[in-house]
């Protein structure tokens, strides 16, 4: 089976292939269960090369398939060949699992939709892109997918291109993963200049003779690259916007596993981030800062999809919080839970958009258990996940990386606290919003104050209606997920002998037990105030709305506004007087001129030439004298 | 008392070598005679035919000339006292100036005919024109240069002002007439005080002089500047151009062809012979000179032809310019140099008289349609004249493939060999310069054909752009009559052009062999 | 008495100049002419002085060849002028400025 | 077959016979006259075709050479030959000219279209074949005049400032050249005593004092400058690239500006290593400034063509770093480079021009939505623009990456400055797209129609090659490859500059 790894990749390729041609002909639903299938083929396959790789032992699980040359020029030699190891197999599994739900999940949510092939089109492309990502043997190969994976993003996100804010959300979540791209390009360049070479197998086992600064920068570099693409601080702004996309795409691209893409790369190149400790220090220090950040975003949003987006910043704040201490396992392991609760959270929140006839406001939701039993059911289990209830998974991804910012450094476990706290709080509200509460979808205001809406959005989501539970393809995924989200916390210890021969050095946790327990109990106990500080206020009423909800945060604490001033108004203004100054006027102003003054020298010379023939006459004459004037110069 | 006279022993004329002058003279002469009979029609037609086959003749007489002493076969000579050289290079401008006579005739034809001005006497003057050009060619004396240079101009005083009818005609012969005469003053003071200090007229016996004498007194150096200026004005070189645009624009089409391609060659002729033979061990005296005034000519002939609006005209500045070009090659001062000079004034004459033959042409009756309107939309009336035009322009401008390209490639070799680097890069940008007037008349022939030329005329800027709006329909114009005899020039001139541009090596084998007699 | 030759060469640039000058600065075709003519003659005796200071009789020859190209030279000149000037009351060179810029 | 069929001399003299044909020919049955133009620019496709898979991947210098004396007197042949470096260059030349002659509308006078676009192919192959200084400035200034002609004569409102422009611009650098030629071989005449304009020898036979080299250097260098064009001497591009016709503006991006860093290659780096050596930082800094700086005043157009043309002065200054780099990556990415961008910037001037003859105007504001009526359209100009992007597994990325990484190797600061320029790439044309086919349709837009099949067929190879390359470059760089190790190993040779061996790879180290 190991040697059909290429098949992971290819089947959604594929799909992505078939549907291209013949996509339009096939039509709704059957271009959806095309490419499903080929996402199921995906994930037997990749079942298959995960059983094959488990029957070797510790250090020989490693597998390299080489299909052919890619760029091989001097000293760059780039296949296009898999490497398959411990990390990329439980990638794949993730992927294309997570991906096939989420596929099957978009056959009835996408149901209806004019372009219903092409979604399908660019979802196998995506997962193609991502397993490139995920599997690939080298720094290049990889970025092939990076860069693949954001252009799908980017496709998904504006699907609905007529919606200008779709468009342009497209268009930001592309060009802000290209500022990381930028980091990623410099870092692979380094690394051929240090090492001559891009494969990983070379690289990551000659990291060792490193210099310290070397080591730093590649690490810096391809960290960059992460924050783009896993949306962190500074760069995070495009993935709230992202959320403008289908709802599966939000689950897949934006949850589950293209923003993982950074933590990937960042436990791909452990061996190099080890010999780093100040850039590791870094990486923690934006995680834990980003986790917060965002949590207090998602604090005061009601966008249902928005909260998830913040969430999942803040989440993906978390797994860099691990890398940074050196917890590479810990970040895997939260990326597979969050992969888990998040998707499950993304798919069970399209179920209520797609239940509420599109209608995404929080506030004009409530008591929606009673309508929707599996998508409330589901979606609460997700809750208690993310929110890190024992046992659910997230409880103990969280707590492992709780721990290990603890040994690095306290201030940011305490920050990592804070948002576990805050995580519990807004999760919670959420899920009281939405499921709990009144009906507010039929107060009359609710319809008032979304009057507007009503005129251009025909089944909009107001006047008589009753929100529906969704189809069994949607229902499905969620069960599925729900599963795993609720008891993947049992994959903790498997994972970690697993992922033991990727990593240079296998972190322990130095705490004691009695220490690993007390964090634990505190943990628990703020996750759960959390969620009880959200029923009192959300439940009970006890705090008007208005108080917990500050413009600021509403505002997501005006970074666009901000960047909108010191970025883009520059930039534009800096633009413009490129184009229309510096270019038209100055340097082609510059031709121009050289034209127009041998045309005012012939304007001007013109004039001598007067008619008269005694003025050429003169000519002579004055031609004449200078000439003789020379000749008895030069003779004297 | 009376003494006892020796017997006057007259010169040997070696009649073979001066075949072709004599050729021209006698069918002049003929012709003239001839024309008192018959005064008809026919008797047009005739005269053009004669007067190529005289050309022809001639040709064919230079062509046993060079048999003998072109190419290294037999050597140069010396004939008539020392007073005639027949060397190659005489031979080459014969052949030049008897090409130019004949193409001139073809030209004159049609438009003789088409102004009502028929009669033999127009190539009488031709024909003794191009002798005297010959003449200069082959003198190897100044004096005798001077008398070449007075029959070749005094014929072409009359031949500008041969339209009587036309204001601009009258104009254009009296200005020539009146600076020509002037320049020619000044050339002769130039012979007299290169006589007095070198104590003869003789080319040969100055050149020994030079060599021997080193001596170099003001009065030497005073005959240089004047010869400079006489010859200097034949050429068109500034600043002793002045003359060149009224009267290029004012003398009937087919005379000022003639003009530009024969008198040109005469005047070169000369110059070269007299400075680069003659005066050749005092190069380092003329050549700042001759520096100076290439560099001129080229930059002031091109910037004042791109304000032009009328085509005769602006292709009158662009013979300035090309002067300019043919006086880099006696500034490099070497045989690449003449060897370019000679090679580029065989091409331009070719090109010009294609070019003026096209200028006849569109001019139409009254020889008044020369403004760059008349030209607008020819690609479709006419698209082979058209076509042919442009390749003549092109060849000015020195297109690729094209006998104009070669000539340039020639003398700024020759340039750049001397170490002239200052001077060849000049040209260049000059010919940049000048590119954009003959681009600005293809332009009208081709690309603005329902437009009004508002924004193409010399008026806009480079700078703003056309105007773009629809144009007003101008006045129809009926399609020009293409003449017989003058598309038979034309045809000849682009065979020319594009032949000696893709095939030059024949050519260049005539002006390198054409070799000068270094005395 | 003996003049020397310089004298006449002095003479004879003097002459040249007038002429040249007097072209420059009359406006009457005609009187134009006539300088060119005195140009000439000034060339003729700077011949004329060399040939006697070179003991040269080449010198001397030169200026009948400059007479007859003088004598054709009015001939074709004065039918021009007359040309132009058939119509009109006076020969003033500046009146002719049709071609010009 | 090489030894028995002069194939390079044939690619240059069948374009010129279709010319002379579709000349004679009358000039009112259009269909018959594309017919004529097509097939004879679809024989000197087929001949290219032979020749690259003629063409020997593993050999070194220059094959198919056929060299025949012209002027005798001056050294002069008709030499002409490919390496690697200009056979993708004649295979790029060979694919466009069907293009454009089959494809864009020709509203008036087919026949000087299609002559003049012969003309022009002949010309373009003469330039990438010459081994003769003499040939090579004689092809270079030939382009110019059927490119004139065609700006002139087929171009939109502005033209004929625009072909003026262009010509009298390009004939500014050429008019430096030439001296810069005659220099080299006249130095060379007095150094050797034989004179000669081949290429080959004169490379090989150094012979010129440094500061001499320079000066020359420098004035071939403006020539080319001129016409790649690098900052700041781009402004006529973005006038003839817009004013132009759809075909002429394909040509030119995608043939017309490579002649420059063709120029560079065959001739910048080959006779003058040392200078180019010296003068490589300069070069690097005005290529890293034109990434740039082309990006930026890219950004603010108005114009959708002229967008693109500002797009070209961003992506030339790649190939200019990659040349000027000096390194085996930087600049076989630069040769590749050099194809890419004739397919996915002619594809893209393709494109617009197709936009434009459905609605009459080029300006980004009044379009809008087409995404929506013309989804195939909107595909396929997403998927040019991802490749002009330079988006991994299409044909960009890989030029991109391999100049970028090679001068990362050799002159690590420019490179950096230079792949900040990918973000911008990113941002210009993404912002294009949204405004040209994202958000609502109305109006004219509305009645937007799809690409017809024609359109389809004109596309279908282009965008084949773009994916092609992208995905497989191999073929194509095992060709180039021992091209560029030879010109590295020449300047070596000559100069003091040492390539730094990660770059060279292990068989050097």
């Amino acid at each position: 089976m190991m040697h059909a790894v290429w098949l992971i990749p290819a089947l959604p390729l594929t799909g992505f292939l078939i549907l291209l041609a013949t996509g339009r002909r096939m039509g709704d639903p059957k271009a959806g269960y095309v490419a499903t299938a080929m996402m199921v083929g995906a994930f037997v396959v990749a079942v298959g090369v995960f059983f094959d790789l488990m029957g070797l032992h510790g250090e020989e699980r490693r597998f390299q398939q080489d299909l052919f040359s890619w760029i091989s020029v001097g000293g760059l030699d780039v296949h296009v060949g898999f490497l398959v190891d411990p990390l990329s197999v439980t990638m794949a599994l993730f992927v294309t699992g997570v991906g096939a739900l989420i596929h099957l999940y978009s056959v009835g949510y996408m149901h209806g939709d004019e372009r219903y092939p092409t979604f399908f089109v660019y979802l196998n492309l995506f997962a193609f892109s991502m397993l490139m990502l995920v599997l690939s043997d080298s720094f290049l190969l990889t970025f092939l997918g990076w860069e693949g994976v954001g252009a799908c993003s980017y496709f998904l996100i504006s699907f609905w291109f007529e919606r200008p804010s779709a468009a342009t959300a497209g268009k930001k979540a592309f060009v802000t993963n290209r500022v990381g791209d930028f980091g990623f390009m410099l870092a692979m360049f380094l690394i051929f200049a240090t090492f001559g070479s891009l494969n990983y197998v070379p690289v990551l086992e000659g990291a060792h003779e490193l210099t310290h600064v070397t080591a730093t920068a590649i690490a810096l570099l391809l960290f960059v690259g992460a924050v783009g693409k896993s949306a962190q601080l500074p760069l995070y702004v495009w993935l709230p916007d992202a959320m403008e996309g289908p709802t599966p795409v939000s689950a897949l691209i934006h949850a589950a596993t293209m923003v993982t893409a950074g933590v990937f790369l960042m436990v791909r190149v452990n061996p190099i981030l080890n010999l780093a400790p100040g850039a590791l220090t870094l990486i923690a220090t934006i995680g834990a800062l980003t986790a917060f950040f965002a949590a207090t975003i998602a604090c005061a949003q009601n966008d249902i999809k928005k909260v998830l987006a913040y969430s999942t910043v803040s989440q993906l704040g978390y797994m860099f919080l691990a890398v940074g201490s050196g917890a590479y396992v810990a970040a895997i392991f939260h990326m597979v839970t969050h992969a888990f609760f998040k998707a499950l959270l993304f798919l069970g929140a399209g179920s209520v958009i797609h239940g509420m006839h599109d209608e995404q406001d929080m506030k004009y939701m409530g008591a929606l258990r009673k309508w929707m039993p599996i998508t409330s059911g589901t979606f609460i289990v997700g809750w208690l996940a993310i929110a890190g209830v024992p046992p659910f998974s997230g409880f103990w991804s969280k707590d492992d990386i709780l721990l290990a910012a603890f040994e690095k450094n306290k201030a940011l476990w305490f920050i990592g606290l804070l948002t576990a706290l805050m995580t519990a709080y807004y999760m919670s509200r959420q899920v009281f919003l939405v499921f709990y509460g009144g009906e507010r979808w039929k107060k009359p205001e609710a319809a008032e104050a979304h009057g507007e809406d009503v005129a251009h959005d025909a089944h909009g989501a107001h006047g008589d209606f009753k929100p529906h539970e969704s189809p069994p393809t949607m229902a499905f995924p969620l069960v599925v997920l729900a599963g795993l989200a609720a008891v993947g916390g049992i994959l903790k210890s498997p994972l970690e002998r697993w992922l033991e021969p990727v990593l240079a050095h296998p972190h322990e946790f130095a705490s004691s037990s009695s220490t690993k327990l007390g964090l634990i109990v505190v943990t628990t106990v703020g996750a759960l105030s959390g969620i009880g500080l959200a029923y009192s206020i959300w439940l009970r009423n006890r705090v008007r709305a208005e108080t917990v909800e500050p413009e600021v945060l509403r505002h997501a604490w005006y970074v666009d506004a901000l960047y909108q001033k010191i970025v883009e108004a520059p930039g534009r203004a800096l633009a413009n007087f490129s184009a229309f100054v510096v270019d038209a006027k100055v340097i082609d102003g510059t031709v121009n001129g050289v034209g127009a003054l041998v045309r005012a020298g012939g304007t001007r010379l013109r004039t001598v030439q007067s008619g008269f023939v005694r003025n050429y006459a003169l000519a002579v004459a004055v031609g004449a004298v200078a000439i003789l004037a020379y000749a008895v110069a030069r003779s004297a | 008392m009376i003494a006892q006279l020796e017997p006057i022993s007259l010169p040997h004329v070696e009649w073979s070598l001066l075949s072709p002058e004599l050729i021209l003279i006698a069918g002049a002469l003929v012709l003239l005679v001839a024309g008192t009979f018959r005064r008809d029609r026919a008797m047009a037609t005739g005269a053009c035919v004669f007067t190529v086959a005289v050309a022809v003749a001639a040709l064919v007489a230079s062509w046993g000339i060079w048999q003998d002493v072109g190419g290294g076969a037999g050597g140069a000579r010396l004939a008539v006292a020392d007073a005639v050289v027949i060397d190659g290079f005489a031979v080459f401008f014969t052949v030049v100036i008897c090409i130019a006579v004949g193409l001139g005739a073809l030209l004159a034809h049609g438009y003789l005919r088409q102004e009502r001005l028929e009669a033999p006497s127009f190539y009488v003057l031709m024909m003794l024109s191009g002798s005297g050009g010959i003449v200069m060619a082959k003198a190897n004396d100044l004096i005798l240069i001077f008398l070449g240079l007075e029959i070749l101009s005094i014929a072409l005083y009359v031949l500008a002002g041969y339209h009587q009818r036309r204001e601009q005609s009258r104009e254009a012969a009296i200005k020539y007439f009146v600076l020509g005469s002037f320049s020619s003053a000044f050339f002769l003071y130039g012979v007299a005080l290169t006589y007095g200090s070198t104590g003869s007229t003789n080319l040969g016996f100055i050149a020994e002089f030079l060599s021997t004498q080193t001596v170099t007194g003001g009065v030497l150096l005073g005959g240089f500047a004047f010869l400079l200026v006489g010859l200097g004005f034949k050429v068109a070189a500034v600043p002793f151009h002045m003359w060149t645009p009224d009267v290029y624009q004012g003398s009937p089409t087919p005379v000022t062809g003639f003009m530009a391609a024969a008198a040109k060659a005469a005047g070169f002729a000369a110059l070269l012979r007299i400075f680069y033979s003659a005066f050749g061990t005092a190069q380092l005296d003329w050549r700042p000179i001759v520096w100076v005034l290439a560099v001129l000519s080229m930059v002031v002939g091109a910037s004042l032809a791109v304000v032009q609006g009328d085509v005769k005209r602006m292709l009158a500045y662009s013979s300035i310019s090309h002067a300019g070009y043919i006086l880099i090659g006696l500034q490099a001062a070497n045989e690449r140099g003449i060897a370019g000079s000679l090679f580029y004034l065989l091409s331009y004459s070719f090109v010009v008289v294609g070019s003026f033959a096209t200028v006849a042409i569109v001019s139409r009756k009254g020889d008044n349609r020369t403004g760059l309107d008349a030209y607008r939309g020819l690609s479709r009336d006419r698209p082979g004249l058209a076509l042919a035009f442009t390749v003549f322009l092109l060849a000015q401008a020195g297109a690729p493939f094209t006998a104009g390209f070669l000539a340039k490639f020639y003398v700024i070799s020759a340039a750049v060999e001397a170490h002239s680097y200052a001077i060849a890069v000049i040209a260049m940008l000059a010919s940049v310069i000048a590119a954009y007037f003959y681009l600005r008349l293809i332009v009208v022939m081709y690309m603005a054909p329902e437009q009004t030329m508002a924004g193409i005329g010399p008026e806009t800027p480079l700078g703003e752009g056309e105007a773009g709006g629809l144009a007003t329909a101008t006045a129809t114009v009926t399609r020009v009559e293409i003449p017989v005899a003058a598309a038979i020039a034309i045809g000849i001139c682009l065979a020319y052009t594009v032949g000696a541009g893709l095939l030059p090596q024949p050519v260049i084998d005539f002006a390198r062999h054409a070799t000068l007699l270094r005395l | 008495m003996s003049v020397p030759g310089a004298w006449y060469l002095g003479l004879a640039a003097m002459l040249f100049g007038i002429g040249a000058i007097g072209l420059l600065i009359r406006r009457n075709v005609l009187i134009m002419f006539m300088c060119v003519e005195l140009m000439l003659n000034a060339v003729n005796l700077t011949f004329v002085t060399f040939a006697r200071m070179l003991n040269d009789i080449g010198g001397q020859v030169v200026v009948f060849f400059v007479l007859v190209v003088a004598a054709a030279e009015v001939v074709v000149g004065l039918a021009i002028i007359v040309s132009i000037f058939r119509r009109r009351a006076d020969a003033t060179a500046d009146d002719i400025s049709l071609l010009k810029g | 077959m090489s030894g028995s069929l002069p194939i390079l001399t044939l690619l240059v003299l069948v374009p010129v016979l279709g010319a002379g044909v579709v000349a004679l020919m009358p000039r009112d049955n259009e269909r018959l006259l594309k017919l004529v133009g097509v097939t004879f620019a679809g024989v000197s496709l087929a001949l290219a075709v032979a020749l690259m898979f003629d063409y020997r991947a593993t050999g070194t210098g220059f094959q198919f050479v056929s060299d025949h004396v012209w002027i005798r007197s001056f050294g002069i042949s008709w030499k002409l030959g490919v390496d690697g470096i200009s056979l993708f260059l004649i295979g790029l030349t060979g694919v466009l000219f069907p293009l454009v002659i089959v494809g864009p509308a020709v509203h008036k006078d087919v026949k000087g279209y299609v002559a003049w676009m012969l003309l022009l192919e002949a010309g373009c192959m003469g330039v990438f074949m010459s081994l003769d200084l003499f040939l090579f400035f004689l092809f270079w200034e030939l382009v110019l005049i059927p490119m004139y002609f065609l700006i002139g004569g087929w171009g939109y409102d502005r033209r004929i400032y625009a072909t003026l422009k262009f010509f009298l611009y390009t004939m500014v650098g050429s008019a430096l050249m030439l001296v810069g030629i005659l220099t080299v071989v006249f130095l060379h005449q007095r150094a050797t005593g034989h004179l000669t304009f081949d290429v080959v020898t004169l490379a090989n036979e150094q012979s010129l004092a440094s500061s001499t080299a320079r000066w020359l250097f420098l004035a071939f260098a403006a020539s080319f400058a001129i016409k790649v064009p690098i900052f700041p001497v781009h402004t006529w591009l973005p006038d003839a690239h817009t004013e132009a016709p759809t075909g002429g503006s394909v040509i030119l991006a995608g043939i017309m500006l490579k002649l420059g860093t063709y120029g560079f290659l065959r001739f910048g780096l080959y006779l003058f290593p040392q200078a180019a050596v010296d003068m490589a930082p300069l070069f690097l800094t005005l290529g890293t400034i034109g990434i740039i700086y082309g990006a930026v005043v890219a950004i603010m157009q108005k114009d959708l063509k002229r967008l693109v043309a500002y797009s070209s002065v961003a992506h030339l200054g790649f190939i200019v770093v990659g040349t000027f780099g000096l390194s085996q990556q930087g600049l076989e990415g630069g040769v590749l480079q050099m194809v890419n961008h004739g397919l996915s910037t002619g594809a893209l001037f393709f494109l617009v021009g197709m936009i434009y003859e459905r609605r009459h105007t080029r300006l980004i504001a009044e379009l809008g939505g087409i995404q929506r009526v013309a989804p195939v359209f909107a595909g396929v100009f997403m998927l040019v623009m991802l490749s002009s992007i330079g988006l991994p597994g299409l044909n960009g990325f890989v030029g991109e990456f391999l100049v970028l990484i090679g001068t990362f190797v050799t002159h690590r600061w420019w490179a950096v400055v230079a792949t900040a320029g990918v973000i911008l790439a990113a941002l210009y044309l993404l912002w294009a797209y949204q405004r040209v086919f994202h958000g609502p349709v109305s109006g004219e837009n509305a009645t937007f129609s799809e690409m017809t099949m024609r359109e389809r067929a004109i596309m279908a190879p282009l965008v084949a090659l773009i994916v092609l390359l992208g995905v497989y470059p191999k073929p194509v760089l095992d060709r180039i490859a021992p091209s560029v190790r030879e010109l590295i190993a020449h300047v070596q040779e000559h100069s003091d500059y040492r390539q730094p061996a990660v770059a060279a790879g292990a068989a050097e180290r």
